[in-house]
């Protein structure tokens, strides 16, 4: 394909903007929403930090697992997890990925991989570790990928994790999505380096820090990593610098910003803008052909949503099933 | 009549109210100020629900946000204890007990006894409970049993505003370790308030209602219950006395025990799952203490043994009712010996 | 006369035999080979106490040592069982749970019923527990009614040889999260066991002696009391009939109940410290619904409400003993209806 | 003081030699007696580590706080704790550092500034945040000191407290002592990374690693940080590399050791042979100076064992006190 500079085919990067754009889309409408009082309980979004999601799922397939986070959504879609049983589970409906039972904080489906996000900061990172466990034993060259906030990197069972990952030499992955916040606290009063490279290092893993919301950086270091790790080279970390467009979780006023902040990120490291720039400069898509997509994951999400509006709740049967495979 | 504020004000105050009288009070945890090394407002939060907001501006670095290890700041308020502090640590909810546990049962509960004696460690950890935010299983447990099971520290969950103020200042005064459980689905809550300080002491339980047919033992949110459950019944001529426990260890039991001899009939409501509650504990020691005055079986009101759903239906019916607690005083008056 | 072995040795049967038959059995703890990484001996321990010694020559590698991470083993053991592996992970002293209980009580437990139940976590985590060895606070605590206060996960505490193998095995393959007990003052104790494999179901407590007169439920090294007491009541012409729970959770209260029902009388046995415990929990389950077959007031027997003392005498104190539970039983023998 | 190329004075220097041998009779008359059956419970022996726990306790007062491990006997003698009421504890005695409850692995003495051995790995780390945390508002110079194991140094207590003491600036210490093993399992099996020094870069703390039997190197190393630290100029990590001379417990057969090891450490690695060796070349000690030291660390050892001997046990009374201060 003379003329497309990227390591991507189109068909590839057009699916990779539709992965970014559902996830936008949804967490977009969910903003919303909550705003209007039609979804209960802490939803942390996910919105303006696309391109890490999208970037590193890329390299998957379903024997690969991940290990999310409270701030899941992204990974979820990214995974493959369906959108409109994401929404039936964030609207606590019947049929939801986790039959109402999990809500924002708890959405799995290990059909496709995807471990749960998690509503304990940093325990996934163990859970990974049992994973590429698993994958060693298993021998057909999966991997498995532990994401953790730059807050939680602070937790025991995640720099536990970077050490069994070391001396097991297991083919797990730990990225760092590195937002700046953890809740109202900046990164940098929570962490006192200024590399996570060098936290990998104290701990015998390779680590590399990339722009988060460039989907093509993010790309590129993912991939290298992932290989290494199906080929048996053992653990690394990575580290996505990124911005995250909304509070906390909802309802958060964010005064803890500086002034200007928020519209600065908006403007300037807006992934899903930074990637329709790079690949209508280069002109291997047009904005003609982003356009059906935009509409198509909008609808999507519409969709979803409405037939999670519609959809009945759990009921009194479903409160004491599934405690215990058997009894 | 006296000023009314919520529980959240009642916290905030008796932080404030100790602070200011004690130096060596110090608060940490998670965003209990917000917006720590950022660009915007410093006490940008307060506590993930506002709790200890406004206490940065008269206490400063007396408050300190920390990083996101509870290990090694909850571990740090039990350091700081045993080298002559006050420290009254927030691990936000107490769901995430499970990183930081042996911090609180095999170094803070038992300093004091294996070392002898010679140790005090007067740490307070603050930390929400219970169901009903929609926050799903791991945001929304009790888990008072397991703090309770544990000697070496004390447990208390208050139900009012009046009881929290009193008693969290006498969680800061207590020389032991303390588990300071706030309800999250009571922090609205308003009642009257005095301003001027008091310590409730531990131990000593709340008789909130008088009535002579049944007790009915309870705390936190579930006090509310079974009030509640009270006001339906009287309407059918039953009068139940609720104990209000406040502190789970150490426990009054001498105050359910007079009541149980009183009514002769014991209804114990916990919002913990039923397995090793606060709800058998009692249930237990009424049965060995006082199983003459009993005139039927003792009935426990709890959550079915299923951790905490997220659907609203679901997360509703998961938590005791007013309706579940008057049926079990129906049931255990229409018990008898046979 | 079938083969007697020791507890240890029925553990390392147990294991070998479900390694041997299903290849996605794996073991990994601390030293649980010993030797790693050295000039010296491989499997230079099989276990602090040499209980998984030898396994290692059989299995190889899939007996895996561990950095002293509990969170992250422990966590990994459990994302394996997620990723369709059955791991048995060693905690070595339950007392060490508090480093890694959030991967044990929010991760495992949970999943399958957060998840919708669209997850099964078929881990094993063994450890020991109890007192007796002279290893105080922190290593010598029962710790059972924790792990039985969290819906979700199983929990087993075996008394015999007999049972530690078979229970073992139904534990590895079991679908669901077990919390396997031992108690290591039970380790050189022997009995008959069969070389063949087979497996006990969770849930059904053994009734290890018949009597007529008072039921007594224990588990674990407490049946020995029990055993102990009843020789010397039945001298006296008392005869106690004592139910061995087996597994704590789940529990077999029908059992239980039956025997109450017979007997008009129950005492409950726990190592673990009183508040919360699964005496507590028995005996009000039992007041709860068998009150109408009690003919006395239920008598617990526990250590008191201490950490676990190192001298000597005072551990010896601290455990219960078969005169405690002896005079428990004739306590309840002298009480009745007034 | 010419001739004298050490930086102490003779005094202190046979201070710290008689707190070295103390601690190496200490031990030694426990091996012996515990082989016979006198001492129950865990008993974990610091003979061959000595240098580390004087090198470092010597820059240290009471107002100065400790966290020891369950190895902690050395660091106890060193922070200046009775060594008969030691010995009495660990016989299980009235009268022993904590009235008998407690035993081998959990001696403390507040007033000394020691702050307790411990039974769990890593759990010192936390304390010894809150210790420097108090010191710091107390504002009188004072540190506190974290004692860890290689082996308890991949435990996240540990861990977060390094990040915990870098962000607050703590005047807190970490010293992971190294002995090689982490009970029967080599070091280089549990650690992927060489230095200690890298694991500290990665948390912002700086590391320096000693030779463990070399009293005047840790002496040094300890002296510049502990002065780094009561000047505020934070917490730092302090790796001595040092070698167990006996097994992990008592009890244990060390089968994991290659051939030959035991012997070599003896001969070649005995910090008190090295000490010793140091200062009479110097010509600063002569032997003559140092064997009425030998005699009186024994003499202090054999009464304490005597003593300890014929000390009443604890009785029904004391089981139940001591849970609560106020009940
Ligand atoms: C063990 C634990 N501690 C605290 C929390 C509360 N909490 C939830 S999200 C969050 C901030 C996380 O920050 P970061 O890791 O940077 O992730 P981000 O939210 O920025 O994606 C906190 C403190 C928790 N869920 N679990
Ligand atoms: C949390 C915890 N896990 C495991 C143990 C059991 N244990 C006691 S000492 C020890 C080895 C410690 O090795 P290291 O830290 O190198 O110290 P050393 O014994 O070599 O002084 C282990 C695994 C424990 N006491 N606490
Ligand atoms: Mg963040
Ligand atoms: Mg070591």
């Amino acid at each position: 394909m003379a003329g497309n500079p990227f390591p991507l085919s189109k068909a590839e990067l057009l699916k990779a903007y539709r992965t970014m754009r559902t996830i936008r889309e949804f967490e977009e409408r969910l903003h919303v929403d909550f705003g209007r009082g039609d979804i209960p309980g802490f939803v942390h979004l996910y919105a303006g930090e696309e391109a890490a999601a999208a970037g590193i799922m890329i390299h998957l397939g379903d024997g690969d697992r991940i290990a999310s986070t409270h701030r899941g959504h992204g990974h979820c879609i990214a995974k493959g997890v369906d959108v409109g049983e994401m929404m039936l589970e964030i609207y606590g409906k019947k049929g939801g990925s986790c039959n109402g039972k999990g809500g924002s904080m708890h959405i799995a489906d290990l059909s496709k991989g995807m471990m749960g996000a998690n509503g304990i900061l940093g325990a996934g990172a163990p859970l990974v570790c049992g994973a590429a466990l698993a994958a060693k034993y298993r021998k057909k060259g999966e991997v498995a990928i532990s994401f953790v906030g730059d807050g939680a990197s602070n937790q025991g069972t995640f720099l536990e994790s970077l050490n069994l990952a070391a001396v097991w030499n297991l083919p797990a992955i730990f990225v760092v999505e590195n937002n700046g916040y953890a809740e109202s606290t900046s990164r940098d009063y929570g962490v006192a380096v200024d590399s996570y490279v060098d936290r990998a290092a104290g701990f015998g893993l390779p680590g590399i820090t990339v722009d988060g919301t460039d989907f093509f950086a993010v790309y590129e270091a993912a991939g290298e990593i992932i290989r290494r790790a199906r080929e048996g080279g053992g653990p690394s970390l990575l580290e996505c610098k990124m911005v995250r467009f909304h509070g906390h979780f909802e309802g958060d006023a964010q005064t803890y910003r500086g002034p200007g902040e928020l519209d600065d990120i908006r403007a300037n490291h807006d992934c899903l803008k930074k990637f329709a720039a790079q690949v209508t400069a280069a002109g291997v898509i047009s904005a003609d052909e982003l356009a059906p997509i935009d509409r198509e994951a909008l609808a999507v999400v519409e969709d979803a949503v409405a037939r999670a509006k519609a959809a009945p709740l759990p009921t009194v049967a479903d409160l004491t099933t599934d405690v215990y495979v058997s009894y | 009549m006296a000023r009314k504020i919520s529980m959240k004000q009642a916290i905030n105050e008796a932080l404030d109210q100790e602070m200011a009288r004690d130096p060596s009070v110090i608060c940490m945890g998670e965003d209990i100020v917000g917006g720590a090394g950022g660009e915007g407002e410093r006490d940008a939060w307060g506590g993930v629900l506002g709790v200890t907001k406004g206490l940065y501006a008269k206490h400063g670095d007396r408050l300190m946000d920390t990083p996101l290890s509870e290990s090694a700041y909850i571990g740090a308020a039990i350091g700081a204890a045993a080298c002559g502090m006050r420290p009254v640590a927030e691990l936000m909810f107490i769901d995430f007990m499970g990183v930081c546990f042996d911090q609180i049962f095999n170094q803070a509960a038992k300093f004091k006894y294996m070392f002898g004696g010679k140790a005090e460690t007067p740490v307070v950890i603050r930390a929400m409970v219970g169901a009903g935010f929609r926050a799903a299983a791991q945001h929304s447990q009790m888990l008072t049993p397991l703090f309770t099971h544990i000697p070496g520290i004390k447990v208390v969950c208050p139900s009012t505003p009046y009881d929290t103020k009193g008693l969290l200042i006498q969680a800061i005064r207590d020389n032991d370790p303390v588990i300071f459980c706030e309800h999250k689905n009571l922090y609205g809550f308003e009642g009257e308030v005095p301003e001027a300080s008091y310590a409730i002491p531990f131990g000593e339980a709340n008789v909130v209602r008088d009535g002579r047919d049944a007790t009915v033992v309870a705390y936190g949110l579930m006090v509310h219950r079974a009030l509640e459950a009270a006001a339906s019944l009287a309407k059918e001529g039953i009068e139940i006395e609720i104990v209000d426990l406040r502190t789970l260890s150490p426990i009054d039991m001498d105050t359910v025990l007079d009541s149980v001899t009183k009514t002769g009939r014991l209804v114990c409501v916990d919002e913990a799952n039923p397995r090793c509650s606060i709800a058998a504990d009692v249930s237990a020691q009424v049965a060995m203490r006082a199983f003459g005055a009993l005139k039927a079986g003792i009935e426990m009101v709890t959550p079915p043994h299923v951790p905490v759903p997220f659907s609203p239906p679901l997360e509703d019916l998961y938590i005791p009712s007013a309706a579940q607690v008057a049926a079990a005083v129906r049931k255990t008056l229409k018990g008898g010996r046979h």
